[in-house]
């Protein structure tokens, strides 16, 4: 074994182990030291294990991983989400009796989270997705309140469909294939051969995009995102969501153009986009805001993949990996940068305040910002029609989301529990919720320039051109103006709430409870004796006519 | 018509007819009985059959007789335990009844 | 028939008495018991069940090892006059499922029936303990038999054992879901029966591999096999004739419900895959697709059901009409389009991979219950907050099992259901994945109803009635974790499943 | 000769009628004595299809003892008959009656058209006879050929007891069956409880004996006997013993532990489980058979018995 297949199990079985450990109860206790630690074999295999491959024979756990450049990008950048924010955790988790429980669910999420970014064959994808899907129910209801059951119900139920969608996808692929074969790169090869190629293609779009939050399956996003506690919702809508990208990436045949599903995906992610702005500019919450935005970005990445999928671009696949990478530390450091205006308090505002707004309008593109570099990744990809300015309109639209959210955190109250007496110590500077969020916003301005350099092949000359300045610029501007109006006029838009559309599944609730109901009284009915026999003896006359039927 | 072939017919009625019985009737009791009509049909079948497969001498095919030895013991057990788990829910209910009865009674003395 | 290969078939070979102590070993521990009273019963259960294991992986690696089939002619009276036991590939499994259940079982057991004072037999523990061993040789009995009749005798004795563990505490729901039980299994072995003497009275054998040389599609096999299915079914509880079993299976203390829904449905399955894939001649499209469509009820109803339930043992029995639903989409998609062997077919393996799968995950979810039950008082869901602190181990079981359950990876359950929907595809039977995938969501659903709560600390917490011993709990997760490590086996058609059964379809005209 | 077909025809209808009659009666002890009637008429049925030792079974079991137990139930239950409108309706009832006689008419189809030659193991059985020392064929399937049936259905016989005794109160487990019996004052029944018992047992015995070439075996005999004691025990001149007692597990048991010890001791003297060594068949066959009508006659007599409902000392 090569030490990049090392890294490459290393990166899982090393928080496995942790979770082990977790069985026992004193073990448990002491978890929430090592959260920030776990997620560095997978920084490690990131960095220097490019290319490397792990595979156990076949049989019992055919187990095959995997690291190419996407994978890379990602996994390396949600390792570093996941190293900052498990030190935000342990802030978080201090002196609280269930911290071991929080560890438990942490771990889980992130062995799926990473893992999805190295799987290479379907069981083992499908089982990490699985992980990372449904152990991030934990986080969003570690908070036990009615809100927060009710936002992991509907995220377990959305969570749980899309995997429905996948399985089916995933024995299509499987079973299209000349000898079974469960090998990722077999399967996507074969799509364009398959019989139910359309179907196929259907699915993976339906199952991946809820985990990304497309319009109209993002309602779990504003939900989850608000119930979960800030380290959580950091790497759930830093990282884990990435889970959505990287199973694009992985499974849309960008070998062979399909306009009707690219065009499809273009239009659900365009809307997708203008829509998480739409309701997102509605809301109060600087949490909420932001699961908005994530909605309308996740939109735009789709729409990335969608203009791949239509031209058969297997560009996009890095440059939907670099965009997606971009998000995953602005995204998650957004998140932690309201915990540390909820510890500081509006006095000592600045230093939260100040590097969220230039990470914040990075994702309206601010020049020189990664926000900027992802635009320009995907420049060409979105093109220069009619979806590359709806490409860039949205880019309007992030900035005035951007200048909303930025409002909203300067109303953030500050929690009592966050205030510390003494923040003197080193130790409590570096736990407390501050440190991270700095660390993390850091990151965000200098990974998307190394990223664009090394692996992207970009270089600054390129991104400093004036046509590219003003390309980004432009847009700000209408958001800027627009974010003006809504200053104005903000007090005049509806009150949307949270989940928006979710309200109208409240007419369906009762139609499926008279459904199941009706279920009941069949059963009712069918269960009593006279029935029985009856149903009985009608079962023996068929049986009889069907083997007749048959001579 | 030949003796087997009459009393296969019969066994035939009797199974319609315990059958009949095992799924109108509500009390457990009749149920049971018609179980066992049914099992005397069944068992009348399994008659004519060894009846048809005389041969050597025997009256008749003596491994359905012997099948039907068995089967006879068999239903007679069944019947045995249904009988008393009847009688045994029948005197919990019994019981029941009584204690609330004097529930009440006492109720009304109170 | 061609006597030659017949009398290969059907001779002893060498280890076939290893069949002959699988169903004898336990029924005669149930005789100790009677004889040496009920205080002595869970020595003798604890004798009775390493060695049942051992035997039953004898059996296992035997056949697995030669790729043929144990065979025992009983008193060497061979058939059609005497009786063989036979263990293809697939009874070796099931041998082996129920042995690891049971033991588990016994386990799980311990100490939970006593008598009135130390040396002094009670009434719950003579009777569970002598019952319990008497399912398993009944049920080794099903699998092995190789004779219609002597399978009679055997469900019978499957049935006798099973009742009375519904009614063990005595109270008048039990009593007549225990009743409704008694009845309604005994209306299908008379229909059973019915089957055999016409088959008998058309054919003058029983054996199922001579049977399978001499059967022709003619009006005395279509009555017999009708009414025999609608036998079996009914006492399968496969839906629309599901009436006794949420009672009954609810009803039962946690031990007896872990082996009524693990095993004892199970044994008249098996034969309805004997009747149908070994005595029936050739096609059987329109039989099949009808049982698959029950089925398919069968999954949606109970799974509906199970989410409507308030109490917890209830929704797990409802859950097993549902899972008994998913063995029979067998039918369909193995006959399938006839051109390979059904046994080597995909959806072969897989309904036995969801049977094993569901043995162990329902035993697992049933002792877990009862569990729960112990610790708090009761088993209404709205009200498990604090469960999970207070028998976590158990509740972690539960967890898994109903992971399985949802059809998540890994466990037999995800690979089970794997393989059912790529067959259904294979088949272009388009059908059966919708409802295979609705089943899955709905299942989620249930068990989600049961973690969520678990999950969460109630305040004030909830007042501890019992303490569970960590090892009982243990049990019941070594359980869920056996159908997690199913999940490792391949997702394709597996050898073991088609030894012996080959031989079986050469004759076939 | 002439009349014999006649009266097959009005045994056939008799047996019909009396069935219909044990369907519809109303009063549930009505419909057990028109049961009964139907099992002896079966006998004769038997008899008339020329297998004695099934007809003696029959009216042994099916008519006798399984009669006795529901004539004890439906007196017991008398009170309680359930309002008849808990009857499903009549749509219903005739929807149900148009299946069963469409399950009649498939079997009548199979019986009017029978395989011909009827297939028959009847000289297979027979072949066999003199190497086993036997005379009556049925003795030999049920004893040798297919002895597995005939242990595992010991077996059936003793986990019905235990289901029978497991429907009684904790508290008096152990104890006597049934509750305590009425003060017999009908001279008529104590006076056939004094005289029968004498006479049955020795039929009994004569039966088990004979049961080697002629009609008869352990369950004939062993049902004799049964309903000997059952008459004793109803007509108040015999206790049932205590279900708690060790000699009588042993009693129960002794039949089916023989059998199983003989088979197992097949592997050792005669090559396999329950073969019968060449030299000596009849010996064993009888060992078997001895203990067994003793176990049959037990079982029977305490299924009928019921559960413990009193203490040892009552």
């Amino acid at each position: 074994m090569t030490g990049g297949s090392l890294l490459l199990v290393l990166s899982l079985a090393f928080p496995l182990v942790l979770l082990l450990g977790a069985l026992s109860r004193d073990l448990r206790q002491h978890l929430p030291r090592i959260l920030p630690y776990a997620p560095v074999p997978a920084l490690a295999t990131a960095l220097f294990a490019s290319g490397a491959t792990f595979a156990l024979p076949d049989w019992p756990l055919r187990l095959t991983l995997e690291l190419d450049a996407p994978g890379a990008i990602l996994l390396g950048v949600a390792a570093l989400l996941w190293i900052v924010a498990g030190v935000a955790a342990q802030g978080y988790l201090r002196g609280r009796s269930d911290a071991g429980r929080f560890s438990v669910w942490w771990l889980t999420t992130l062995v799926g989270s990473m893992g999805v970014f190295i799987a290479a064959d379907l069981p083992s994808f499908y089982l990490l997705f699985s992980m990372v899907s449904l152990a991030a129910y934990g986080l969003v209801v570690f908070d036990d309140t009615p809100s927060t059951r009710r936002a992991g119900r509907v995220y377990v139920a959305l969570a749980v469909l899309g995997e429905a969608f996948l399985l089916l996808a995933f024995v299509l692929l499987s079973t299209a294939t000349a000898d079974n074969s469960l090998m990722i790169r077999d399967v996507v090869g074969n799509l364009a051969q398959s019989p139910w190629r359309d179907l196929t293609i259907g699915l993976i779009i339906l199952g991946f995009g809820i985990k990304m939050g497309l319009v109209p399956f993002h309602v779990w996003m504003p939900l989850a995102y608000t119930a979960a506690p800030i380290p959580a919702v950091a790497v759930m809508s830093g990282a884990a969501v990435k889970a959505g990208v990287i199973g694009m990436i992985r499974f849309l045949p960008f070998d062979s153009a399909s306009s009707g599903w690219g065009t499809a995906l273009v239009v659900v992610g365009l809307f997708s986009a203008f829509y998480g702005v739409a309701i997102g500019i509605t809301q109060k919450n600087p949490k909420t805001v932001l699961a908005y935005s994530s909605v309308s970005q996740m939109g735009v990445i789709a729409t990335v993949f969608g203009m791949g999928l239509s031209s058969g671009d297997r560009g996009v696949m890095l440059g939907g990996a670099f965009y997606a990478a971009h998000h995953i530390l602005v995204k998650g450091g957004l998140f932690l940068a309201i915990g540390a205006a909820a510890s500081v308090g509006s006095r000592r505002l600045w230093p939260v305040l100040l590097p969220a707004a230039i990470i914040a309008l990075g994702i309206g593109g601010l020049p020189l910002t990664g926000g900027a570099l992802a635009k320009l990744a995907v420049k060409d990809t979105l093109g220069y029609g009619l979806v590359g300015t709806l490409g860039a309109l949205s880019a309007a639209g992030s900035t005035l989301l951007m200048l909303h959210f930025l409002t909203c955190l300067q109303a953030v109250p500050i929690e009592p529990k966050m205030v510390r007496p003494s923040s003197r110590s080193a130790l409590s500077m570096v736990l407390s919720p501050v440190a991270p969020w700095l660390a993390i916003a850091l990151a965000a301005i200098l990974v998307p320039w190394v990223l664009y350099l090394s692996v992207l092949g970009g270089s600054v000359a390129d991104a400093l051109k004036p046509y590219a300045l003003w390309s980004s610029i432009w847009p700000m501007l209408i958001g800027g103006a627009l974010w003006s109006a809504l200053q104005r006029w903000g007090n005049r838009l509806p009150l949307v709430p949270r989940g928006d559309i979710l309200v109208f599944f409240g007419a369906v609730k009762p139609a499926s409870a008279r459904c199941s109901a009706a279920f009941e009284q069949a059963d009712d009915y069918l269960r009593r004796w006279p029935v029985a026999g009856l149903s009985l003896l009608i079962l023996a006359v068929a049986f009889g006519i069907a083997t007749f039927a048959l001579r | 018509m030949n003796a087997a072939t009459l009393f296969g017919l019969c066994g035939a009625v009797l199974v319609g007819l315990g059958l009949y019985g095992i799924i109108v009737h509500h009390e457990p009791i009749r149920k049971i009985l018609a179980f066992n009509l049914l099992g005397g049909g069944v068992f009348v079948l399994f008659g004519i059959i060894a009846r048809r497969g005389a041969a050597a001498g025997f009256g008749g095919d003596p491994v359905p007789q012997a099948l039907v030895i068995t089967g006879i013991v068999v239903a007679f057990s069944a019947s045995a335990v249904a009988v008393t788990l009847v009688m045994r829910l029948f005197e919990v209910n019994e019981a029941a009844r009584r204690e609330a009865r004097s529930g009440h009674s006492a109720e009304d003395a109170g | 028939m061609t006597g030659e290969t017949t009398a290969a078939l059907l001779a002893t070979t060498s280890g076939g008495y290893l069949l002959v102590l699988a169903i004898m070993l336990p029924l005669i521990g149930t005789i100790a018991i009677v004889l040496l009273g009920g205080q002595r019963a869970e020595r003798v259960a604890l004798v009775v069940a390493p060695l049942g294991l051992v035997i039953a992986a004898a059996i296992l690696a035997s056949v697995w090892s030669s790729g043929q089939p144990l065979v025992y002619i009983v008193g060497g009276w061979r058939p059609p006059l005497g009786l063989a036991l036979r263990s293809d590939g697939i009874s070796a499994v099931m041998i082996a499922i129920t042995a690891i259940v049971m033991c588990a079982t016994v386990l799980f057991a311990r100490g939970q029936f006593r008598g009135p004072a130390p040396g002094v037999e009670g009434r719950a523990q003579m009777v569970f303990w002598s019952l319990l061993l008497a399912v398993w040789g009944a049920l080794n009995a099903v699998f092995l038999g190789d004779d219609l009749f002597n399978l009679y005798v055997a469900l019978e004795l499957l049935t006798f054992g099973a009742v009375p563990l519904v009614c063990l505490d005595g109270r008048a729901e039990t009593l007549s879901a225990a009743l409704r039980y008694l009845l309604f299994a005994l209306m299908g072995s008379v229909l059973y029966l019915l089957g055999v003497a016409l088959i008998y009275g058309a054919y003058g054998t029983l054996d199922i591999v001579l049977l399978a040389g001499v059967v022709r599609s003619e009006p005395v096999i279509w009555v017999a096999v009708a009414l025999m299915t609608v036998g079996l079914i009914a006492k399968t509880a496969l839906f629309p004739l599901h009436l006794w079993l949420p009672n009954a299976h609810a009803g039962a203390p946690a031990a007896a419900s872990a082996i009524l829904s693990a095993l004892v449905v199970k044994g008249s399955f098996f034969l309805i895959l004997r009747l149908w894939f070994d005595v029936m001649p050739g096609q059987i499209h329109l039989p099949a697709q009808i049982l698959g469509f029950l089925g398919a009820g069968a999954i949606l109803l109970g799974s509906v059901l199970a989410l409507r339930q308030a109490r917890l043992k209830l929704l797990i029995a409802y859950s097993t009409i549902a899972q008994i639903g998913y063995l029979f989409l067998l039918f369909p998609l193995a006959v399938g389009s006839g051109i390979a062997s059904p046994f080597a077919s995909i959806a072969w393996t897989a309904g036995l991979l969801q049977l094993a799968s569901h043995a162990f995950a329902k035993a697992a979810m049933f002792m877990a219950a009862g569990m729960i039950y112990e610790a708090l008082g009761h088993d209404r869901i709205d009200r498990l907050g604090g469960a999970g602190r207070v028998v976590p181990i158990a509740v972690f079981a539960f967890a898994i099992g109903g992971l399985s359950l949802m059809g998540l990876p890994p466990s037999g359950g995800f690979s089970a259901k794997w393989m059912l929907l790529q067959a259904s595809v294979g088949e272009g039977q388009w059908w059966w994945i919708i409802v295979i995938t609705l089943g899955g969501l709905l299942a989620a659903g249930y068990i989600f109803r049961v973690i969520s709560p678990t999950l969460i600390q109630p305040f004030p917490a909830p007042e501890l009635k019992a303490v569970v011993p960590v090892s009982r709990q243990g049990v019941a997760l070594a359980l869920a974790l056996f159908a997690v490590l199913l999940g490792f086996v391949p997702l394709e058609p597996w050898p073991l499943l088609q030894i012996g059964r080959t031989a079986v379809e050469a004759h076939l005209p | 000769m002439t009349l014999l077909p006649l009266y097959y025809g009005l045994l056939a209808l008799l047996v019909i009628g009396v069935a219909w009659w044990t369907l519809v009666a109303r009063e549930t002890m009505a419909a057990v004595i028109g049961f009964i009637a139907y099992g002896m008429l079966l006998g004769l049925v038997w008899a008339g299809i020329a297998s004695v030792d099934v007809a003696l079974t029959e009216a042994a079991i099916g008519g006798g003892v399984t009669g006795v137990l529901l004539l004890r139930a439906a007196a017991r239950l008398r009170p309680t008959e359930p309002a008849p409108h808990e009857k499903p309706g009549l749509v219903f009832r005739v929807l149900v009656g148009i299946f069963c006689a469409i399950v009649t008419i498939g079997l009548a189809v199979v019986v009017l058209f029978p395989t011909d030659p009827a297939p028959s193991l009847a000289i297979a059985a027979a072949e066999h006879l003199p190497a086993l020392e036997l005379g009556n064929p049925v003795t030999a399937v049920l004893i040798a050929y297919r002895a597995l049936d005939t242990m595992l259905e010991k077996v059936v016989l003793l986990l019905a007891l235990i289901g029978v005794w497991s429907l009684g109160p904790d508290r008096n487990w152990g104890g006597l069956p049934g509750r305590a019996p009425a003060v017999v004052t009908d001279s008529a029944l104590t006076f056939l409880a004094k005289l029968l018992p004498p006479i049955g047992i020795v039929f009994g015995v004569y039966l088990l004996w004979t049961s080697a070439d002629n009609p008869g075996g352990a369950f004939q005999g062993g049902t004799v006997l049964a309903a000997m004691w059952i008459l004793a025990m109803m007509a108040g001149l015999r206790a049932p013993p205590a279900i708690g007692s060790r000699a009588l597990r042993l009693l129960l048991l002794s039949g089916t532990i023989t059998f199983i010890v003989v088979g197992f001791a097949g592997f050792l003297i005669a090559g396999g489980f329950l073969s019968y060594p060449a030299a000596f068949p009849k010996a064993l066959i009888l060992l078997i058979e001895i203990p067994m009508t003793l176990t049959i006659a037990v079982t029977l007599g305490l299924l009928v018995s019921g559960p413990a409902e009193r203490d040892k000392t009552s």
